[in-house]
């Protein structure tokens, strides 16, 4: 039986990184040449408090696969705090669309220092690898948004 | 009969050792009990299969004269583990002599009263997998 | 609708090797708003920058994007090209097909479709973006360097020199830091304390510098030019104005078994105690874990013996509240544990020693005397043997998996004056690889082995066994004769790694600074801005920022120094205009962002508001440039979306997500 | 009832209060609106039973505005609404005179409805001082009844308890109904498989008609300009077309209240589709109490709120994988 695969299902992710830590990591990632796929595109946000749960329900929306947030370790946030706000918000944000039966592993949050180039490229790898296992976002879709 | 690439990759393998990590600093010879009795020393074991020259690894005296009592493997600091080498490096001898494995109750003629406990112990080790 | 210019860099061929730039362009004039779209080889040359302003003074642009690097490398570049055009610097955004595309992915196709969506983002967000100007803020002209050692001594001393008064916090009762502790240092062969005493000196006399020994950073509040710091100087039962410095306080303390942090615990210090002969303050403090009269009551023979009545029991810590313009971290560094490595025998043999205990032994004021003697029988040893590398190098849990630096040399300097003091000593030296990488580093090492002798041995040893008859087998491997050797020594040197002080990653916490998971400070940029944190006015001074040695500290305290001067030089400094800013009419004024903002920026205030016709007073959230940084916390805790950030608005971040998911 | 009214009026009469905010007796027996009364006279049809479920708080904001003081009955899970508007500056304590009513649970008229009663003319028993045990309700096809109980809102089944949190006074006595785990329903979701989960929600929210009607009554909810209608957020869309925008809506105001809900139940009440709203905002407060520690909105006037703090040992959002 042969399973013709038409055209290979490409996830869409976005990751929202914040301007001090985890872009800095990405950009060292960058630098080393340490690949990972092509799907994963980066918004700089200037802090990962920056990340609104509209912003990651209005990805999910309009067709996104997976979401990712990295920011600085707790403790390491150049602004003191905003990691923590964001560690809460993100941990409510991902149980209520558990609750709603959305699969967990579409949504992910991994903090990244910028001296952590190797860890940046290895989250982006395992994440593209689990949310193509999960395959097309079907439940959180407008449906209006596909074309 | 195997090219001499693929038998160093079945030893990568086996082992799960990823050889170009050693930085050759000879740690492990340094701690190995049965240095003087061995042909090729641990620290070279390393470089005869990152070289792929198994033959002559496959063919050494030191094959047999490890105790496996991993004491390399313990104090690498790059965490190679040479003993793990080696021991692949045997599987693959008794793998491609087709399979005259030993035989259980064979086992207790063959062996003399004044082996070392540790021999029979890494033994153990080795054929358990 | 603006008027975009889009520029794509080929960057050489780190782009456009494997971005097609020139798709990128083609469907670069496709989007909304873009009325001008081209490329060029290198965006951030002069020429580069000669075609922003043409474009931008031809085509009266109004928005401008660049494809090409991290906007952490050439943001500012662009922002004054268009500053320069005559076009407001916030309405430049960077679409990074770098680092986030063209070095990390293989495939053309793959990456120049990436590039594209990259592309949109920035230019759906630039279409957002509003002129912004940035706003001003005020300079403390005084700086405050964390850590009394060689790097803090040097940095103060520069940063005095330019006429601006500097705080030196030290934790321990006396500057001087790692290198107090050393005897002779390398290449030269000068005394340390020979060459340090004299700064120690002139820091203690200079007017402009002051400082808090025994005494530790409690908080940091605010940001770059306003830092308001709290400084912890722990009692020191002693009175600093009335003490003498005559040590008879000292003699007389009764209490003598405590340890000596200064001699690496291999001697026994007074209750009462200042840590070396040369400190600097010459004031003892009082170990009150230690001090009879603190455990019970009794004793108090300093306070009799002191003629200047300098001792005083109640003494209470006190908190110095202090203004700041810019922090220097030098907070120096210390050696690893060798608790995990039982190989090697550290814990189990008194004659197996680290290199920093050796120091103390071979210097005249450590515990022998100077007297090169085993510590367990008190011995002149007749072989020793210097292990390398121990600890540093490995990728396991037990140790660093860095390059300590410093060890290869100074081994190198023991071996040779071991030799050199006493030539019936054999020393033998087990290497994996010998590094020295600096000015005459190695001809010193050349002369150790050439004309004092010493064995190098390439190969690393496996185990130390101790002796019953005292002596301890050493069991090695020599790589080169592919012999194994059984040494017998009288004592092993063991080169430990070095790692930054414990207590850094709270500071680095207090500072908001970033640091890595070594506990090294990271860097502003690894090559090009090696002296300043990523955080604006935080700079960093020797070895808090990675392994370095003396020469290498000396010139980094210096350039951190110029970096702090460069900063206090300055009346004003420009703020970060990305700032929060509320829509009074939508505010509910329910305090909840207040609650969230980590610099308290936020006020409230009742406001007379027009809304739609609706006259009426309202509770609106007022926000202070000045002290907003920017991070958006407020905006996220805000229901109604009242609060925004300039920069980076919730629609902008919008219209990113949209180009993405399109 | 009468207590409370004579009470009003001597208030009223002697000018402590401008105006009472109450229920006035609407066209059906189980269909009280709240209203204001200014007049003595206007208290003839002042009413206050079983029915007189909405929760006034909210009307406060605008009250506050008016001249005068304004009396208002809170019963004891308005008052944990009252002052959490408190603690965000929206309602004036000094501008209300707050008399705690008591309370023997409210009643749905849906679930006597589910029961097959049809045609109610008038019903007795929900008087606040009957005893509440069972209901007697006259209907064009004869006579019907039913037990307190049964007919009760689901939120009093899990009452968080009849004490007021403010008040000026209190009349009236209360009666405790809480007979079920607050979160039992909630378990029982988080319980189901996600493709469950999903069906269960897709069912419920394609009811929604985004008539906004649990926006405008939730005491929490009370935006001068919501998102959802102004153009900050590119999210003011009206009519939703996809199945996505009702979650959206819906997940968003649950996150906006999150950490300010009390939980009193209203948007549940008043929802014209039936949908169990209150299961959101539940949600939240059970995973805000297992993460972040017990906290009750409104129980006290301390500004923190959980999504306003932190603690350096806070769990990762990784737990939620774990937990499963």
């Amino acid at each position: 039986m042969s399973i013709e695969k038409n055209e290979e299902f490409r996830p869409k992710i976005v990751a929202f990184c914040c301007n001090w830590c985890s872009y800095a990591g990405a950009d060292l990632a960058g630098s080393s040449r340490m690949s990972y796929s092509a799907d994963v595109k980066i918004i700089r946000v200037p802090c990962s408090c920056r990340v609104n749960p509209m912003f990651i329900l209005r990805a999910f929306e309009r067709g996104a696969d997976g979401v990712i947030m990295c920011g600085c370790h707790p403790g390491d946030c150049h602004y003191t705090s905003g990691n923590f706000y964001a560690r809460r918000r993100m941990t409510l944000l991902f149980s209520m669309l558990d609750y709603i039966g959305v699969e967990n592993g579409r949504t992910r949050v991994e903090w990244v220092s910028a001296a952590e180039g190797a860890k940046f490229s290895q989250t982006m790898h395992e994440f593209v690898d689990k949310i193509t296992s999960l395959g097309k976002n079907v439940r959180l879709e407008d449906l209006r948004c596909r074309n | 009969m195997k090219t001499e690439k693929n038998r160093a990759e079945m030893i990568k393998e086996i082992s799960g050792v990823n050889p170009l990590k050693c930085m050759k600093c000879g740690k492990c010879s340094a701690s190995c009990p049965s240095y003087n009795e061995m042909d090729i020393k641990p620290h070279q074991f390393v470089s005869y299969v990152i070289n792929e020259d198994i033959e002559s690894l496959v063919n050494s005296k030191s094959l047999w004269k490890c105790l496996s009592c991993f004491a390399c493997v313990e104090r690498c600091p790059r965490d190679v583990k040479p003993g793990k080498l080696i021991d692949a490096a045997r599987q693959i001898v008794v793998r491609e002599r087709g399979n005259t494995y030993l035989d259980p109750d064979e086992i207790p003629e063959l062996i003399d009263p004044d082996t070392p406990q540790q021999l029979l112990v890494s033994a153990f080790r080795r054929y358990r997998r | 609708m603006q008027r975009i210019g889009v520029f794509v860099c080929h960057c050489g061929t780190n782009i456009a090797g494997t971005v097609d730039v020139k798709k990128v362009v083609e469907m670069a004039a496709h989007e909304p708003g873009v009325v001008h779209a081209e490329d060029y080889a290198y965006m951030c040359s002069e020429a580069g920058q000669e075609k922003i302003h043409k474009a931008i003074k031809e085509k009266k642009l109004t928005g401008l994007v660049v494809c090409s690097c991290s906007p952490r490398m050439h943001e500012t570049t662009f922002r004054n090209a268009a500053e320069k055009a005559g076009l407001n610097p916030y309405m430049v955004e960077i679409a990074n097909i770098r680092e986030h595309c063209s070095w990390i992915h293989k495939d053309m196709e793959e990456a120049t479709e990436k590039a594209v969506i990259l592309m949109r983002a920035a230019v759906a967000k630039v279409n957002l973006d509003a002129p912004l100007k940035p706003g001003e803020s005020k300079v403390t002209k005084r700086a405050l360097v964390i850590g009394g050692g060689i790097a803090g001594i040097q940095t103060a001393l520069d940063i005095a020199e330019a006429g601006y008064p500097v705080d030196i916090v030290e934790k321990t009762p006396s500057i001087g830091g790692r290198m107090s502790q050393l005897d002779k240092t390398f290449p030269t062969l000068d005394c340390s304390s020979c060459i340090l005493t004299p700064k120690m000196g002139e820091v203690n006399a200079h007017p402009l510098i002051n400082i808090y020994t025994y005494s530790e950073v409690e908080s940091v509040a605010g940001f770059v030019g306003d830092f308001t710091v709290e400084i912890r100087k722990k009692a020191r039962s002693v009175d600093m104005n009335k003490c003498t410095g005559c040590g008879l306080c000292q003699e007389k303390c009764p209490s003598k078994k405590s340890l000596s942090e200064f001699n690496r615990g291999l001697s026994t210090r007074s209750a009462i105690y200042t840590p070396f002969a040369q400190a600097v303050p010459n004031v003892p403090v009082i170990d009150r874990d230690a001090c009879i009269k603190f455990k019970t009551g009794k004793c108090g023979i300093c306070s009799k013996v002191c003629q200047a009545g300098a001792i005083d029991y109640d003494q209470k810590d006190e908190i110095i509240t202090e203004k700041y313009g810019a922090i220097v971290v030098a907070t120096g560094f210390d050696m690893i544990k060798l608790d995990r490595y039982d190989e090697y025998a550290y814990s189990q043999s008194k004659d197996v020693i680290t290199s920093l205990e050796l120091e103390r032994i071979m210097n005249a004021a450590g515990p022998t005397g100077g007297h090169l003697e085993r510590l367990s029988d008190g011995k002149a040893p007749k072989e020793i043997v210097f292990i390398q590398c121990v600890g540093s190098r490995c990728a396991d849990d037990r140790g660093k998996s860095y390059c300590s630096k410093i060890c290869c040399m100074y081994t190198a300097k023991h071996a040779m004056l071991i030799r050199d003091k006493y030539p019936d000593t054999n020393v033998t030296v087990f290497y994996i690889d010998v590094r020295t990488p600096g000015k005459n580093f190695d001809e010193f090492y050349r002369r150790a082995v050439e004309d004092y002798g010493v064995n190098y041995i390439k190969g690393q040893v496996g185990k130390v066994i101790p002796q019953p008859n005292g002596k301890l087998l050493v069991q090695g491997a020599d790589l080169i004769d592919s012999k194994q050797i059984l040494k017998e020594a009288d004592m092993v040197v063991l080169a430990a790694a070095i790692e930054p002080n414990e207590g850094v990653r709270k500071i680095a916490t207090m500072l908001t600074a970033s640091i890595d998971t070594n506990n090294f400070l990271t860097e502003a940029h690894a090559k090009l801005r090696p002296v300043e944190s990523p955080t604006a006015g935080i700079f960093l001074s020797g070895v808090c920022q990675g392994p370095k040695d003396i020469p290498e500290t000396v010139s980094q305290a210096g350039a951190a120094a110029v970096k702090a001067i460069g900063l206090l030089a300055k009346d004003k400094l420009l703020t970060n205009p990305c700032t929060a800013h509320s829509d009074e009419l939508l505010c509910n004024g329910c305090s909840q962002c207040a609650n969230v903002c980590p610099y308290g920026a936020i006020t409230y205030e009742d406001k007379e508001v027009n809304d739609h016709g609706i006259r009426e007073t309202r509770r609106i959230a007022v926000v202070n440039d000045a002290l907003c940084q920017g991070c958006g916390a407020c905006t996220v805790t805000c229901p109604s979306g009242a609060m925004d950030l300039q920069g980076f608005s919730n629609r902008q971040i919008l219209a990113e997500v949209d180009a993405i998911c399109r | 009832m009468q207590e409370l009214i004579n009470r009003a009026k001597e208030l009223l009469a002697d000018g402590t209060v401008a105006r009472v905010l109450g229920w006035k007796a609407g066209d059906l027996p189980y269909n009280p609106e709240p209203a204001y009364f200014e007049k003595e006279e206007d208290f003839a049809d002042f009413v206050y039973n079983g029915f007189c479920g909405a929760n006034l708080s909210k009307y406060m904001i605008e009250a506050s505005k008016l001249e005068g003081k304004t009396l208002v009955c809170l019963k004891p899970c308005d008052t944990y609404s009252f002052q959490e508007l408190m603690k965000e500056h929206r309602v004036d304590r000094d501008k209300a005179y707050i008399i705690g009513v008591g309370c023997k649970g409210k009643l749905d008229i849906e679930k006597i409805k589910a029961m097959g009663i049809k045609g109610i003319k008038s019903i007795s028993g929900a008087e606040i001082d009957d005893e509440a045990e069972t209901l007697t309700i006259d209907t064009i096809y004869g006579e019907k009844s039913c037990a307190y109980k049964d007919a009760m809102l689901e939120r009093c089944h899990v009452c968080k308890g009849k004490d007021h949190m403010i008040f000026d006074e209190i009349i009236g006595e209360s009666k405790e109904t809480k007979d079920a785990d607050r979160f039992a329903e909630v378990e029982k979701i988080e319980a189901m498989s996600p493709e469950e989960k999903f069906a269960f929600f897709q069912k419920e929210l394609s009811k929604c008609i985004r008539c906004n009607a649990c926006r405008n009554v939730c005491p929490a909810c009370s935006c001068r300009k919501c998102v959802f209608d102004s153009n900050k957020f590119d999210s003011a869309q009206k009519a939703n077309v996809d199945s996505f925008e009702e979650k959206m809506f819906h997940i968003i105001r649950a996150f906006h209240v999150a950490g300010r809900c009390t939980d009193c139940g209203e948007c549940s009440r008043v929802c014209p589709q039936g949908i169990p709203l209150h299961l959101f905002n539940r949600k939240f407060i059970k995973d805000i109490n297992e993460l972040y520690g017990e906290y009750q909105a409104g129980a006290d006037l301390e500004p923190r709120t959980p999504l306003t703090d932190y603690r350096f040992e806070d769990a990762e959002p990784g737990i939620v994988a774990e937990r499963g």
